[in-house]
Formats: C-alpha cells, structure tokens, sequence
C-alpha cells in the first residue's frame, strides 16, 4: 500500500510518521512536499504533526495557502483514506474537510504527556483492529488541543457515529465531549489529536496506535481482494 | 563616510563617545593603534562589538586555557560553533551550551526563546541535526511576582522554540534561590548528531569565493546585545527600552533543513550563524579563521527596515540568519536550494587576500578593518583575584548536625521545595518525543535520546549545585562535573565530554574573578579524573543586580554514550521484592544543603566534600555493573540526601514502595548531602554479583508492594507514610507556588 | 498604501479561558471594577492602495483565510494613509 | 457595563514572524495587493459602569498586566454602552 505523507513548511513529525509506516508497519510512504502535491498515486495521505507555518494566525490556518489544498481536497473526494493527526487535524479542520475548530488548551499552556483513549467507534477504516469500548494510551502535544463544535454539529456526530476516540482521563485540553478524534460524515477522513504514530515501538511510547495503521492496510487489503 | 548623523571619528574620540558602546578609554587606545587612525563610527561598533566580554571572552580567557579539550574522542575542541566528539561507526555527536540571562532578564519568552534557537543554529551550522535540547534555569524562590512571571515565561518561550522547530527537549533543571531574584539564568544546550564527512567549519576562505547571507531579514532588533550581555542590568531601566530580537521557530526550522542539505554539496566553503554581534562577529571570525578578508557590500543586505545604517546592519542580532561562503560560481545554486524551502539566500560580498574586514554601503568603504584586530586581538584582561572574607569564615565553621523534630514532616517539606519538587510542571510544556527517538524523557536521571539506526543512544543531562559552588567554588566546580557524570552513569551510558555555561557575578570583583578561577579548576580536575574533557561552551559575567552577584553558577552540561540501549537504566523501583542498596559513605554534609537553607534562610559552613579518585572508580563500578543488567533502578543523591531519593525511586513505580533500615544519626542518615552515593535496586538473584562488582555498596532494605515508604532506625521507625502522600507533596508544589499571591 | 484594520472576537457561545484568567489576574490585583475580559486579535493589514473595491478583497481575505468562523466573528475598518 | 477596547500591537522594530508568514499565505491564495500584515490584540474589557476615572483605571491594568512594554504598544477606546 502506498501513503503519502503530506508535509507543510514547519511540520517535524513526518519522520515519524514516514518510520511508522515504512519500517514498523512495512508499507510504502513517501514524502511530498507541499508545493509538488501529485496524491493520485497514492492509496492513502497523511498529514503528519508539527508546526506547520509555525502554528501563526491558527494552527492550521495557514496551509489553506498551499498550492497541495487543491489535490488534498480531490484526494478527500476520491473517497480514499486520509487521515490527519495533531496538526493534520487542525489543518483538515481549517479546510472543512473536518467539523469543528481548534481552540487553546483550557490551561493555555502546551501540554504534552500520555493521554488515555476510549475507541468509541470501533468499525470505520481506521479502527477495525480495535475492539469499541477499547482503553488504549496515545502519546499527546500540543498547545491548540481543545476541540471545538457547537451543538448542533455534536449531534449530527454522534448520530453518525463519527466520534471514533474520547478522552478517558483529565488530558482533554477542554475539548468538546472530550472528543478526541473524528471522521467526516463519509467516513473516509479521521483527525486525531494525540499521536499514534508515536505509539509503535514498545522501547518508545508502547504499541497501541499501531492497530490504527493496521486498520488501514486492513481495509485496503480486503478492497483490493474484492477487486481481483 | 556617512551620511547619516553619526558623530565624527574625533568627536568619538574627543567626546568619549566609544565608552556608550561599553568600551574603555584603554581599549579604545588599542583601537585607534592597530587602525593606526581613528576608527569612525561603524568602524567603533565593530570593535565594541567584538571585543565585548561576551565574543572574545577577554577576561575568561586565560582561565578558559587551563580546561582539559583534548581525548581521544574529540574531534572539535572549543572554537568553533559547538564541539564534536566521535561516537563510533562515523557518527560523532555535537553540543553545545549558551546563556541567554541578559535578555531573558528583560523579556523572559523572547530571551529563552532565541537562547534555544541560537544555540540550535550553532549545532547545526556544524552540519550536524540537533536531536535533542536541554535547558538549565535558576530563578528566584517564587515568592515574587516578577519571579513567577520569569519562570513561567522562560519556561513557555523555551517551549515554544523547542516545539515549534519540532527537537524534543529531554531533559534539564530548575533551581530557586533569591540569589537570581529578577536576575535569572537561562542556559540552553543543543545536541546534535553527524556523520564525520560532514563536518563544517565557520571559514571564510579561497579568495574570491563568494560570501552569502541566508534566511531572516536584518532589522534594527537587539542592537548591542553582546555589549549588553557584558553588563550588570539595573533593576529600574528608564528612557529607551532595548529592541527584542524575537525568534520565528518556523523559519528556523526551513534555515536548519536547508543548511543540513547545503552541507551535502561540495561548494560549501564555511558557515557559520549569525548570533552575538550578528553580522559583525560572523563575518571577522570567518574571515580570521581563515587567514583571509571579507569585503561585503552592505546595500545587498535582505533588509526589514527602511534607512538603516551600515552600523545598525553590523550589530543587529535578528534572529534566524547565517553567513555562508560558497565556491563563486554555484551561488545560484545555493539560492535556489534555499528557496525550495522558502528561504531567501542572496550574495554579499567576496573573500579577499588581504585579511580585512571591508563594508561597502551606498558605494562608499564605510569601514575597513583588520578581522584579526576584532577576532583575535582583543585585549586579554588578567584579572585581580581574592579570596573572599566569607570563604575563610566558612572554612573555619564546625558542622554540626541540624535539629529535625518531626522526620516525615521535614521530609515532606524538603519535598516540596520547589528545586527538589517534580518539575513535570515544567516539562509537560515540552515536546518531550517528537521525531520518536526519545528513550528517557525528562524525569529520571538523564534524558536518554537513540542514535538513529543503531542500537546506541546518547545520554545527557546538566548540573550545578550552586550552593556549593558558592561556599566553596573548587569543590562545588568538581561537585557540578561530578553530580553530572553521576546522573549519565545512573542512565547506563558512559561519559563521553562536557560543555558548560559559566555563570558569574561581574568579574571585575576580585572575589567573584577568585569564584571563577577557583570552579574552573575544580571542574578542570574533575573533568580530567572523570575522563570528560570540555569541547564547549559559554561564560555570561556580570550576573548581578544592584551590585549583587548571584550564586557563582558553573552549568555542565553532559553527554554519554549508551553503547547498547539494553544498558538504559531509569531512577524508579521496578519490582517488589528487589533488594535496595545505598552506595558510599553518609557523613555530616548540611553545608549548602537544601535542609540548612529551609530552616536557616542561608546558607553557611562548608560544602560536601568530595574525592575524585573515589568518585572515578565507584562511577567505573556502577556503571559495569549496569552494563553488565545487574541493576534494575538507578539515581545518585543529590538535593535532599538519602530520604529524597528514595521517595523518587518510589514515585515513578506504580504501586511500589520501600522498606528500608538505616544506622548511625537519624538526621545525618536521611538528609545529608554527602557527595559520591547512590541509591539503586537489584533483583534477588543478582545480589551476590552485584556485591562483588560494587564495593561500596550496603544493603539497606527492599522495595515491597505495599505502597508505603517505611525508613527504620536502628530500634524506631523513623518515617512510615504512603507513597501517595509524600507524592502528592512533590508533585503539586510547583503549581501551588505559582498559585500563590503575592 | 491604505491600512485595514481587522478585528477578530472569538464567537459568544465560545468560551475564551484566556479571558477568563486575564480577569481573575485583573481581580486579584486589585481591579474589582472588571467584570468580563475577552481576548481577541487585531490584524493590521497594508493594501496597494490601487485596490479597487477593498470591501470586498477584505471580506473575501478573512473568509478565506483571516478568520474561523466557527469560532470567530470579525469587522473591519479602513483608514486612510 | 462601561466596554473598553485596548487594541495591542507589536512594537515597529520588533520581527512579526506571524504577519510574515499570513502575508505570504495571502498571496499565495492570490491577494497580490496585500503589502504586510501585523498581527496583534483586541482585548475587550467590560468594567462596572460606577467606576470613576476610568481613564486611570485602564491605563493601569495595561502597565501592570495587559500590556508587555518591552515589544508591545497600545491603545485604547471607551465606548458607552
Ligand atoms: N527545565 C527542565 N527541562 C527539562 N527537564 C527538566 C527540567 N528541569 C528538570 N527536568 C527533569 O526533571 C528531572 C529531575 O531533575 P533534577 O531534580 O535536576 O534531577 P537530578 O537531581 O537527577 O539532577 C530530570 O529528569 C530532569 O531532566
Ligand atoms: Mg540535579
């Protein structure tokens, strides 16, 4: 399976992300920058953490000026996966490809630490090699952490089932429901604020975002066996 | 020259002008002869600039000379940006320390903020990535306000650099005392790792080669800031506020990858970042190092503001910039390398033969100066030392034991003085994994990051007890290199090399000038005896505030090399039933001590002692016993003694506790500083080898699942509490100070 | 060169815990007078005073980008240089 | 409810690395005409209308807490409400 990890000026956590899936999940991802966004070829994007353009304005804001939010955005049409983390999410929220906003920590201050998660939804593409209801321990850091969406956009979500991970514990930043990751109403688009891909290894950080990854290739590998 | 209403080169002269700029009548004197004319205004800039204390260290010098550099690790001994030594397979690892007290004085965010960003352009101009940071504060105890506000925003601006650029800060220390009220010290220390071919240097060399500058524009920010570095700050500034050179992480972060792919191309002649003295430092010490000349033309200089001067262009310290000499012809090249990340590099100037340092504007020679007159012929200060009246007193002092009434309520006092207390306060504010490779985060003894690709790691931590370098300097020097080594060795790593960051009052004080000649041989010792010479590093003078000096604070920074990451060994208890050993002797040590601070308000008497051969050889034990997975639980003792850390073991182990017997006085045995000693546990079944590896070690007790911490005297239980309670002591205290009003 | 000015409030039904702590701060210092401080942004923007139609660049320049509007509302001005 | 607008902006001299990077993100998305953008502050005060001195009041907050003179200006606006 080949992942494009989309990288933004200023975003550090691709290599990261780039080692959670070439060496540790054993797929193909290649880097592109921003500024060359070609994502047909690719059967999956990520947009991985780090302070794109410095976390000026919002976090997130800025990259609506990339020339990539064009091919994102048809990527996001295409129906195949994209999935955002950290400030992926924020930049997926400031493209409305993603509900809600990004507000400051309720502490102000940036937070980072292990964040204990509750796999609300345990069926979309990303989340099959969870169980629901699943305790998990994601590694988090941010300072613009506390999820936003209004009343009525809440509703729709939980109607939708589209709250995939809440918070379990106090590290909510003072998100809304303690939501902490979302898909979009298609169900094809997660953002999730904590960081997975910093979960792979049991030496750093332990093991419990790798079934996310695993999820994906999952997916991809059943669609691909219907195909043939 | 000038257009500019600049005073003339003889109203400098006449009118005393150069002493504004923080240079004497005597060294303006030097000035004029090497010019062999007056040196006209930019031209007096420059020199001020360059001879401040801060770039050429002209009263540290003499002494800086008597530091270990050389083993058979180091590869770049101080000099240059940072200091290298090899870690093996090709790789070497690349640090270095900076103070940025000055400024973080006046603006704490800002301060801190570009202290990190500076000292990650010095790493990475060497051609190595910074992988990790670290960072040292001392700030007053807390019960002011300005001193809440320093720490919070010295802490947040460190914050923002670190996890805007995206390298994860692993670890550090905080210390409080009212010696850096208003005056804090804010040190910042980068590491960086490369393959030795990379290596660069800050040379300006093969005449005509072209000269480059890259990244942020030069505005008027932070003009004089190396001046103002070299001088005491008064509390109360009136009239004009100094312009903040601000940092922009982002932009660093697109300067640091684009310089880390230039340094892969062969028409890199030599870098070097902008930062004292920006422009004006870079470009001399290039041109010096070198043995050759610079001429720039300043017009060509990416400019923020409109109108500014040849001298306001020399001397501002904007952030993000580095001066760069390419093979003439691939400046194009160079350029468009840059611009893929959104950086802007444009030529300046050429390298010439002629050795001087030569400024176009406007197309007039608005300065032509020899760079070797401003790199390296500064004036070189050997400095009045003496030894002050207190030492003597101090020495004279006979300890005696400090009268405790209640043990567990001292304890959890002492818990709960801030520079003992869980700083997690502050480094939950950090990025502590980005880029994945964080072994040990802050929190246990040393940060521990993993050396890409390999199955080694490099260990690092920074220290100082100021106290005792205060009480006693020559001690409390081999005490900050020691306490350093220890906290590397508790980790399962090897030291390998220091940098350090010099922090004194104003040296123009004999007394202080004796404070720093004296830690510099204690640490030179210890340096020597502990097999980690000094590769880099940093002297800030004139710490003081209403002519008071702080603490003499000599920060170490150190690195070690894990040479298998199964080696990795972290302060808490693991399983119950381990057996608890106390490593070294416990004598009456309350000098300096944090207990004597907390119940006298000051400080007095003696500082630990300590024996370097002793501490040479147990740390050689200690860590070969490590090596060797004998020990599942690590630290040494420092602030606090035996019972301090032995509540830190239990903490950090869920559900875990510890039950322990100790003889001789109470007080002694659970609150003295004695130097050399460690607290670690070792399974059942490897007891016996431990022993035998481990020759001072003494059983003391075991760690039980009981989640108590039980301390028995010889016929008394002397201290019998829940983990829980002495935890949440520790842990909460930070945030309840900086809760508290005023 | 013709100077906007942006003015960017967080929406009502947002909590702002900036503001929040900015009056407790207030109070505790002594300005009981305060009863309520929301912290919002201010963007200065410089324009190429041959823009024609500047109302509607701006309106379109913090549509795009400038503002969030699910949590952000803003009004603007336009100074003469 | 006496509502107070102090507007907070970056000194001149002082680099707003935010500004630059929004004013090139403008550009990128086509507003040519955009020549700089500085991004500050609009703090909103809402303040027991019996204050007396108001005028004092403000000023104070802005010295002691508002407001970092080291790399900010400021100024503000009563409006009645
Ligand atoms: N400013 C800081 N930044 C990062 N980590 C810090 C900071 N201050 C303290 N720490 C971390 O907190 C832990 C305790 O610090 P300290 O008490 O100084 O340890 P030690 O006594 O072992 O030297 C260490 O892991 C240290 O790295
Ligand atoms: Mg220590």
């Amino acid at each position: 399976m080949k992942f494009a990890i989309l990288v933004f000026p200023g975003s550090s956590c691709d290599v990261d992300m780039h080692h959670a899936i070439n060496e540790v999940l054993g797929e193909k991802a290649d880097y592109v920058w921003h500024t060359e966004a070609n994502l047909e070829d690719f059967d999956a994007v990520i947009i991985p953490s780090g302070s794109s353009y410095g976390d000026y304005l919002r976090p997130g804001a800025l990259a609506k000026g990339s020339p990539a939010v064009e091919s994102l955005i048809s990527f996001v049409e295409s129906k195949k996966p994209v999935l955002g983390v950290g400030n992926g999410f924020q930049i997926l929220t400031e493209l409305h490809l993603l509900p809600g906003a990004f507000l400051q920590n309720k502490e102000l201050l940036f937070k980072s630490g292990n964040a204990k998660l509750k796999v609300e939804n345990a069926d979309s593409i990303f989340t099959s090699e969870y169980d629901e209801g699943q305790e998990i321990t994601i590694p988090f850091a941010q300072a613009y952490g506390n999820y936003y969406v209004d009343k009525t956009t809440l509703a729709e979500l939980n109607e939708n089932g589209q709250i995939t991970f809440t918070y379990k514990d106090e590290n909510d930043n003072g998100s809304t429901e303690k939501i902490a990751g979302v898909l979009n109403e298609y169900g094809n688009v997660l953002g999730i604020l904590p960081l997975p891909e910093r979960a792979i290894e049991e030496l750093i950080g332990g093991t419990d975002g790798l079934p996310l990854f695993k999820s994906i290739l999952k997916r991809w590998n059943e669609n691909n066996v219907n195909q043939s | 020259m000038s257009t500019n209403h600049e005073p003339s080169a003889e109203q400098i002269q006449d009118e005393k002008l150069y002493r504004q700029m923080g240079m004497t009548d005597e060294e303006f004197e030097l000035a004029v002869k090497s010019m062999g004319r007056l040196p006209n205004y930019t031209e007096t800039g420059l020199f001020s600039a360059l001879w401040s204390e801060h770039c050429s260290y002209k009263s540290s010098k003499p002494i800086l000379k008597k530091f270990p550099t050389s083993g058979e690790r180091v590869l770049q001994g101080p000099g240059e940006g940072a200091g290298i030594v090899d870690i093996g397979d090709n790789q070497a690892a690349v640090f270095k320390m900076e103070s940025h007290n000055s400024p973080s004085a006046i603006e704490p965010f800002i301060g801190a903020a570009t202290g990190a960003g500076g000292v990650l352009r010095d790493v990475f101009s060497m051609g190595a990535r910074p992988v990790a940071l670290v960072n040292s504060l001392r700030l007053g105890d807390l019960t002011e306000e300005r001193d809440r506000f320093l720490f919070k925003e010295a802490v947040a601006g460190i914050a923002s650099y670190g996890n805007g650029i995206g390298i994860p800060t692993i670890a550090g220390e905080v210390q409080f005392d009212n010696c850096y009220s208003k005056r804090p010290l804010v040190n910042a220390m980068a590491v960086g790792l490369l393959n030795h071919e990379d290596i660069q240097k800050g040379v300006a060399a093969g005449v005509g080669n072209t000269v480059m500058y890259a990244g942020a524009k030069t505005g008027r920010d932070g003009i004089h800031g190396a001046t103002m570095s070299s001088s005491e700050l008064t509390v109360e500034e009136d009239g004009e506020l100094p312009v903040m050179q601000a940092g922009d992480p982002f932009l660093e972060k697109l300067v640091m990858d684009a310089c880390l792919e230039l340094v892969k191309s062969d028409a890199l002649i030599g870098i070097q970042d902008m930062g004292a003295a920006g422009l004006s430092s870079a470009s001399a010490e290039m041109a010096s190092s070198a043995g050759y000349g610079v001429e720039m033309n300043l017009d060509l200089v990416p400019q923020r503001e409109e109108g500014m001067t040849a001298y306001e262009m020399m001397l501002s310290e904007s952030q993000e910039r580095m001066l760069i000499v390419v093979k003439k012809g691939r400046e194009q090249e160079v350029t468009d390398l840059f611009a893929k990340y959104g950086v802007e590099a444009v030529s300046i100037g050429k390298v010439t033969d002629d050795k001087m340092l030569r400024l176009l504007h406007k197309g007039e020679v608005v300065a032509e100066v020899s760079a070797d007159a401003l790199a390296e012929d500064a004036p070189v200060y050997y400095k009045e030392s003496a030894e002050p009246d207190y030492f003597k007193e101090f020495q004279a002092m006979e300890m005696s034991e400090p009268v405790v009434e209640d043990l567990s309520e001292t304890l959890k006092a002492l818990l709960q003085r801030p520079t003992i207390a869980s700083k997690e306060w502050v480094y939950n504010q950090f990025d502590t994994h980005v880029r994945r490779n964080t072994v040990v985060a802050p929190g246990s003894s040393a940060g521990v990051i993993r050396v890409e690709g390999t199955n080694k790691g490099l260990a690092m931590t920074s220290d100082c007890n100021s106290r005792y370098v205060y009480l006693d300097p020559e001690t409390g020097g081999k005490i900050a290199v020691a306490e350093a080594a220890r906290n590397i060795i508790c980790s399962g790593a090897e030291p390998i090399a220091i940098t350090d960051c010099l922090n004194f009052g104003n040296p123009d004080k004999p007394e202080v000038f004796w404070q720093f000649e004296k830690s510099a041989a204690g640490i030179s010792e210890a340096c020597i005896k502990l097999n980690a010479p000094v590769i880099s590093g940093n002297v800030s003078m004139s710490n003081e505030v209403n002519g008071v000096a702080i603490y003499p604070t000599p920060t170490i920074g150190m690195v070690g090399l894990v040479h298998d990451l199964s080696h990795v060994t972290t302060t808490e208890f693991k399983n119950a039933d381990d057996v608890i050993y106390l490593i070294g002797e416990t004598k009456l040590d309350f000098g300096g001590s944090e207990l004597q601070q907390m119940q006298e308000g000051k400080i007095s008497g003696q500082a630990p002692s300590i024996d370097l051969d002793v501490e040479a050889s147990r740390q050689k034990e200690l860590l070969t016993a490590i090596q060797n997975n004998l020990v599942e639980s690590a630290t040494d003792l420092s602030e606090g003694g035996f019972a301090v850390a032995l509540c830190e073991k239990a903490f950090g182990a869920n559900g875990l506790g510890a039950n322990v017997t100790i003889s001789g006085s109470a007080v002694t045995a659970l609150f003295s500083e004695s130097q050399s000693r460690y607290l670690v546990s070792v399974k059942k079944e490897n007891a016996e080898a431990f022993e035998a590896a481990v020759k001072d070690a003494m059983k003391v007790g075991v760690v039980t699942d009981t989640d108590r911490i039980v301390v028995n005297g010889e016929d008394t239980v002397l201290i019998d509490g829940t983990v829980e309670e002495f935890r949440s002591a520790w842990r909460g205290a930070i945030q309840c100070l900086l809760n508290s009003e005023a | 060169m013709t100077k906007v000015n942006v003015y960017v409030t967080l929406r009502e039904s947002v909590v702002d815990p900036q503001g929040i702590a900015t009056t407790d701060a207030l109070k505790n210092m002594g300005f009981a007078e305060v009863t309520s401080v929301r912290i919002g942004k201010l963007i200065e923007l410089e324009i190429d005073e041959t823009t024609t139609d500047i109302d509607a660049r701006v309106k379109e320049m913090c549509d795009k980008l400038l503002i969030n509007k699910v949590i952000e509302d803003y009004r603007y001005e336009i100074e003469e240089a």
